[in-house]
């Protein structure tokens, strides 16, 4: 469409602004969940022992737990939203034309979610164990069947599928990635829940009680080791490239494509998710005693970057796509790129107030292009920036890079004619200080 | 469409369902979350009021009073602030579908400023759980917390107006993306309605929260406490009420001669009975606090205000559309496939979750009676 | 330590388990070690395709070049407008992507930096510091043969 | 061995985890019983004390990685090798970034490490000689990033060490033979590798492990020092904490943290390999050294062309040696009855150093 005006974040990017509060939300979010679980199954267990002191413990963390996810968990998925809307609404637009009703369906339910959210807590106690038990379940079941619905769109996203025929929404929300998607998030929240918990056990005054439940806590990271290999091997088949090829060319070469970074992004979260597996038996399991708050916030902070690791992954994956064959990153469609040489970004791109291309106005111009049509993923001299990518190249191989952007697999074609490349290529130009062609090549 | 102006096309992915039940659903949760919105607002506004007044006065039993508001309506307020936040996503949802190209054009020229909300709610959100948490412990700094929650509920209430004022004049826009630079730093300062308006919906928060104050005092036991709400509350909704009219006249005549010509045709009837509505509720809510009348009449004061505050709703966006129509854009251009088995489905969920809520209430209440006589 | 007829505990299993674990550990962090030490099988010159069959001589009139496999290695085979037909070892000099030929502009290119080479290989823009391998093509018959050099 | 020590190791709880075999043939307990025995004070600064602990680690990684980059380097295709380190070895680049990684990181925890050392002033006596070895690790360090540098031989490792060595050329006397030997030749060029090599695989890391050796064994024997204020305690308050395991503990979590962050690093931000080095082509624009050598390159600057009859930068270096031969030397100057106001100096000493070499540092970095 590409008929939007661009918000200049600088040399930030709009994938960072994107990528830190969505980390930041997913991790809250599937805390959300699976600590959902965790408050039900101990209380569960708590109860039928008639275990005090666990269930004292159980109140103070559901008091975290409310304010974390009612507040900030909540807030962040607004969050998301907003700013994925001010980075790309082409993107937002496209998926709340396919799902607006889904996201309505996705409101109920959290709506019920937060009710029954504060029911729990604010009736610790002023109420039977059973109900109130009762309240729990009821919770995490709501906040699942949240998860259910999301996972939809999220999936999407990657892997529309046979949508893109059929432009059926059954079969844009039962995607092909969207059940090992579901069962992953399932799998990691459990452990989320579990970090969440080692954090809140630590801070036990009395020495029993916190060696008792620093070790309970820690179980809950023991299935997601095991499973999650298993999982993310199915969760991989389900995608639209052959993710292993990808994989190897990051082994054996750093600078093969920029997909390497699938790679380092997987190494990372391998080495990273069995450290906090490690810690987590080595400290709160085996030596609950020699545990201290400090480790578990450390615990806490390698948790939110594996979640950044993994969430990054998906978007990687998912170049020069946002949705998957059929919107382009920076909010070109797919069937129109057909037809890029022709375009004309100015024509259709109304926010560049220069009406034609002069000589004076050429690399300004070219601004402005580069802003609509590369700073989604792109700066000047920031995050992936032009400084670094187009270092040492002349201002015609720019030029002639421009026309075959596709060929890289990661990027969109260039959308606009003869002139308007030229301006955007002496713009990069100028970025990377080549030195000016000579008369006769510019015309 | 326009051929000079950058307004985007709509989105080629046609509105998932019937446009008119679009709109329905987005004025019933508009409404709710207005209503919701104002209580949150005006409830901390009047709570800071009540936190400041309690500090100052030297009379004992004013004192006394206030402060018992005060703390009632800390226990209240960070249920608001959820709602209100909820009851929010549901009409942004519906008006992205309709009005997307102008809604996003908007948020992406003054996106710093807009993406800065998530950031004052959050803010004014655990301000408000400090200033309930700390009731005690910080009573004498914690009137500090409900005066930040304001300046920051305030704030959000502010960038929205800009927001939604921006999008229906994309005339003005070119010029602000070129001024700005993209930066998505611009404050909508030159619209003439943007203050009328503001304050028309910033006094309407404080006449809600008073009628909530009201509501509280009719149900309250002790006779002298619900004296003092009824008055306390009854008087912030008269006094906010009247304000509102000068406000509204200078609202009504900022906006420009084209649009505002739907209050003499098409809207003559909403708005007049809106402000039927409006002078039922200010004579009922007087006699409730200035009189003594039985709670029926409340009740009616009540029912009359949201029959208003609907009706306003309505006109409000009308005059969203009489704006558009300036730019040759109707609601007629859109295309439309509804997704009839997920409607029901929604409709299947809506009716499913609110039973589930009323259920948990029910229940709760139940088992807390069962719990007290234990 | 356990004696004999000792009933294993919730805690053995619990500390197999975490010793199965930490030996998954281990193993992630050998794997790349063991990759990085593995010999490559370094293609045996004297053994390897020493030429193939790459198709007969009109299919390039109508595409002007395709991308073959000549043993394990990509080969490109490309019909110049001289009507010449040139072959390449398909692999870029700069980083050992596989290079492509772009036909509206007559040369290869390189996705992954960019770097170009002109029809007979010569490297003329980007990074690529040499020109691309050349192989032999001779024409029997029909047939489009190409060979080691 | 006799049957009472095997009965002895039988029972030693110290040792329980030791499989039997072990046990009856090796007496153990005492080095278990003696980390036991050893004990951390507990207090404000005490996470300083795992500084060193990561120096150690990132040595060891240092150890493993330089091992497995030897297998594919070649000092005879310098560039070559380590480009196909780089593009074409499985995991190449993941070892030589963590290789070039931890190696900074490493010169970063013994800089902190020397620093938080010197401000709890732990070299006063008896530990003078810790001080010393020390000080002698840090040099090797600086020695292995200085010698290492050159070694994938790119324009940048070329010309920093260049530089490097012309620095050293101006010390009177010795500098024009130093220059040479570490050339091995008047001009910096590939014979430069091999001996560059060499010191950086074998004559380093052997000075090393003799220099860490005596470093480590003066800690083990004089026991974790504590500051002032802590020994100045009553008896009671004092907390200790048991080497191990408390302690031991702790410090795999740190190690763990840190090789996390190593891994972070090396994975999110490889290290990059330059063009080939070419001794004809210009040095280019904005030539730096690493940034450990930077404060001292950036302060050379100061100096002008002359100081009197001398060289500008031979004043530099001279300035220099004598800012290190004090550093060296503040146990004998902070010493066992040194007066208060030799002790308060030698810390105000410490102050100017540390904001000194960080300034420059500082300057250097953002300096055109």
């Amino acid at each position: 469409m590409l008929e939007f005006p661009v918000w200049n974040v600088g040399g930030v990017g709009h994938g960072w602004m994107i990528g830190i509060i969505a980390t930041l939300h997913v991790y809250v979010s599937h805390f959300a969940i699976g600590g959902g679980l965790f408050l039900a199954l101990t209380e569960h267990y708590a109860v039928k022992r008639n275990d005090l002191p666990v269930l004292e413990y159980l109140r103070g963390h559901s008091n975290f737990f409310m304010l974390l996810t009612t507040v900030f968990g909540a807030m962040g998925g607004v969050g998301i939203w907003f700013v994925v809307g001010n980075a790309n609404p082409s993107a937002i637009s496209s998926l709340i034309h396919n799902f607006m009703f889904f996201w309505a369906i996705e409101w109920v339910v959290f709506l019920v979610e937060i009710a029954f959210a504060f029911l729990y807590y604010y009736s610790w106690g002023k109420v039977s164990q059973k109900f109130h038990l009762q309240l729990a379940w009821w919770y995490f079941g709501i906040s699942a069947l949240s998860l259910v619905i999301i996972n939809g769109i999220l999936t999407f996203m990657l892997t529309p599928g046979k949508w893109i025929e059929t432009g059926n929404i059954w079969d844009a929300f039962f995607n092909p990635s969207y059940f090992p998607s579901l069962v992953l998030r399932m799998v990691i929240m459990a452990s989320i829940a579990g970090v969440f918990a080692i954090v809140t056990s630590s801070r036990i005054k009395v020495d029993e009680l916190r060696h008792r439940m620093l070790h309970y806590s820690a179980k809950w990271l023991i299935p997601s080791f095991f499973l999650m290999p298993f999982i993310m091997y199915w969760y991989f088949t389900t995608l639209p490239e052959n993710v292993a090829s990808l994989v190897q060319s990051g082994i054996d070469n750093i600078g093969a494509g920029n997909l390497s970074v699938l790679t380092r992004l997987l190494l990372l979260t391998m080495l990273l998710s069995v450290t906090i597996y490690v810690v987590s038996l080595i400290g709160p399991y085996f030596n609950p005693d020699k545990f201290s708050f400090g480790f578990s916030i450390l615990i806490l902070i390698l948790g939110l970057v594996v979640t950044g690791a993994t969430e990054s992954m998906r978007e990687m994956v998912r170049k020069p796509y946002v949705v998957y064959d059929y919107l382009y990153s920076n909010g070109v469609l797919k069937s129109v790129a057909a037809d890029s040489s022709n375009y004309g970004i100015m024509k259709h791109n109304k926010w560049i107030s220069e009406k034609e291309i002069t000589s004076t106005n050429q690399k300004v111009v070219g601004e402005k292009i580069f802003r609509i049509q590369c700073q989604s993923c792109h700066t000047a001299t920031g995050y992936r920036s032009m400084k670094d990518l187009a270092r040492g190249w002349n201002r015609e191989f720019i030029y002639n890079r421009l026309a075959s952007l596709t060929a890289t697999g990661l990027m969109p074609p260039f959308m606009g004619n003869d002139p308007e490349r030229r301006a955007v290529a002496e713009y990069i130009g100028d970025i990377v200080k080549a030195p000016p062609l000579v008369a006769e090549t510019t015309k | 469409m326009n051929e000079i102006l950058p307004i985007p096309s709509p989105d080629p992915i046609a509105v998932p369902g019937d446009i008119g039940l679009i709109l329905f659903l987005l004025y019933l949760t508009f409404f709710i979350h207005v209503v919701l919105m104002n209580v949150m607002l005006g409830g901390i506004f009047l709570t800071f009021v009540s936190e400041l007044v309690s500090r100052l006065t030297k009379d004992g039993a004013v004192r006394e009073n206030h402060i018992h508001l005060a703390e009632k309506m800390g226990h209240i307020l960070p249920f608001s602030v959820s709602l209100t936040v909820t009851f929010g996503i549901a009409p942004l949802l519906f008006v992205q579908s309709i009005y997307g190209q102008f809604f996003y054009t908007s948020s992406v020229l003054m996106a710093t400023i807009w993406l800065s909300v998530v950031l004052l709610i959050v803010i004014g959100y655990y301000s408000l759980y400090a200033y309930t948490r700390g009731f005690e412990k910080w009573a004498n700094r914690r009137y500090l917390f409900m005066g930040l929650s304001f300046v920051m509920f305030a704030t959000i209430a502010f960038i929205y107006t800009n927001n939604l004022t921006l999008m229906q004049t994309p005339q003005k826009w070119l010029e602000i993306y070129t001024r700005t630079n993209g930066s998505g730093w611009h404050w909508n300062m030159d619209e003439a309605t943007l203050i009328p308006r503001y304050l028309h919906f910033l006094f309407s928060s404080f006449a809600v929260a008073g009628l909530l104050v009201t509501i509280l005092g009719v149900r309250e036991a002790d006779v002298n406490r619900s004296g003092f709400m009824k008055k306390w509350g009854g008087l912030w909704f008269v006094v906010a009420t009247l304000a509102n009219v000068a406000v509204g006249f200078a609202f009504y005549f900022a906006i420009p001669e084209g649009p505002r010509a739907i209050f003499g045709g098409s809207e003559h009837l909403n708005f007049t009975i809106a402000h039927i509505m409006f002078f039922v509720g200010l004579v009922c809510i007087s006699l409730t606090a200035f009189g003594k009348v039985k709670p029926a009449v409340t009740w009616i004061g009540v029912v009359a205000t949201f029959v208003g505050i609907a009706e306003k709703i309505v006109a409000r966006d009308h005059l969203r559309q009489a704006y558009l129509k300036e730019v040759n854009w109707t609601l007629d251009g859109l295309k439309t496939n509804p997704q009839t088995d997920v409607i029901l489905l929604f409709f299947a969920f809506l009716i499913v979750g609110t039973g589930a809520m009323v259920w948990g209430i029910v229940k709760l209440r139940k088992e807390l009676k069962a719990h007290a006589t234990k | 330590m356990s004696e004999k007829g000792h009933v294993p505990t919730k805690r053995d299993f619990m500390r197999t388990v975490f010793t199965g674990g930490f030996m998954v550990w281990i193993g992630a962090f050998l794997y790349p070690v063991y990759r990085y030490l593995k010999p490559r099988i370094e293609e045996d010159t004297a053994n390897a395709v020493q030429s193939a069959v790459v198709g007969k001589k009109e299919d390039f009139d109508k595409i002007p070049s395709r991308l073959i496999k000549f043993g394990s290695k990509p080969v490109l085979v490309i019909k110049t407008d001289a009507g010449e037909i040139v072959a390449l070892f398909a692999t870029c000099k700069h980083l050992g992507c596989t290079v492509n030929y772009v036909p509206e502009k007559k040369h290869i290119f390189c996705g992954c930096h960019g770097g170009t080479y002109d029809i007979n290989g010569k490297n003329i823009g980007g990074p690529p510091p040499s020109p691309l391998d050349r192989l032999k093509v001779t024409i029997q018959g029909d047939d489009v043969v190409v060979s080691r050099a | 061995m006799s049957e009472e020590i095997a009965n002895k190791n039988m029972d030693d709880p110290n040792i329980a985890f030791l499989p039997k075999s072990v046990r009856e043939r090796y007496d153990l307990g005492w080095i278990i019983a003696f980390f036991k025995h050893k004990q951390v004070p507990v207090h404000k600064y005490s996470v300083w004390y795992y500084m060193g602990g990561i120096s150690l680690f990132l040595f060891l990684v240092q150890i493993a990685t330089g091992v497995l980059l030897m297998v594919h380097y070649n000092t005879g295709q310098p560039h070559a090798s380590v480009q196909a380190i780089m593009s074409q070895v499985d995991f190449g680049w993941l070892i030589r970034s963590t290789h070039s990684w931890s190696a900074n990181l490493m010169v970063l925890a013994v800089f902190v490490h020397m620093f938080s050392v010197f401000f709890m002033k732990s070299y006063k006596y008896p530990r003078e000689a810790t001080w010393l070895t020390g000080f002698l690790l840090l040099c090797l360090c600086l020695g292995f990033g200085f010698s290492g540098y050159l070694l994938p031989w790119d324009q940048l490792a070329y010309f920093a060490t260049q530089i490097g060595i012309k620095t050293n050329e101006a010390l009177p006397f010795m500098g024009g033979f130093i220059a040479d030997m570490l050339r091995g030749g008047k001009e910096l060029g590939t014979q430069t590798i091999e001996r560059f090599y060499a010191l950086h695989v074998w004559v380093l890391p052997a000075m090393f492990f003799g220099v860490l050796g005596l470093h480590l064994a003066f800690v083990q024997l004089q026991g974790i020092h504590a500051p002032k204020f802590f020994e100045d305690l009553p008896p009671e308050k004092k907390k200790y904490m048991k080497f191990f395991p408390d302690f031991a503990i702790k410090d795999v979590y740190v190690w763990l943290l840190v090789m996390n962050f190593l891994g972070l690093m090396a994975v999110m931000f490889p290290w990059e390999l330059g063009a080939e080095a070419d001794p004809l082509a210009p040095a280019p624009a904005g030539i730096k050294p690493e940034w450990y050598f930077l404060a001292m390159f950036q302060a050379l600057k100061l100096f002008p062309a002359h100081v009197g009859p001398i060289e500008g930068e031979l004043v530099g270096i001279l300035l220099f040696s004598i800012v290190g031969g004090l550093w060296v030397a503040i146990p004998f100057i902070d010493s066992k009855n040194a007066p208060a106001w030799r002790s308060r100096a030698t810390f105000y000493f410490g102050i100017a150093f540390l904001v000194g070499f960080i300034f420059f540092t500082m300057w250097g970095h953002y300096s055109e």
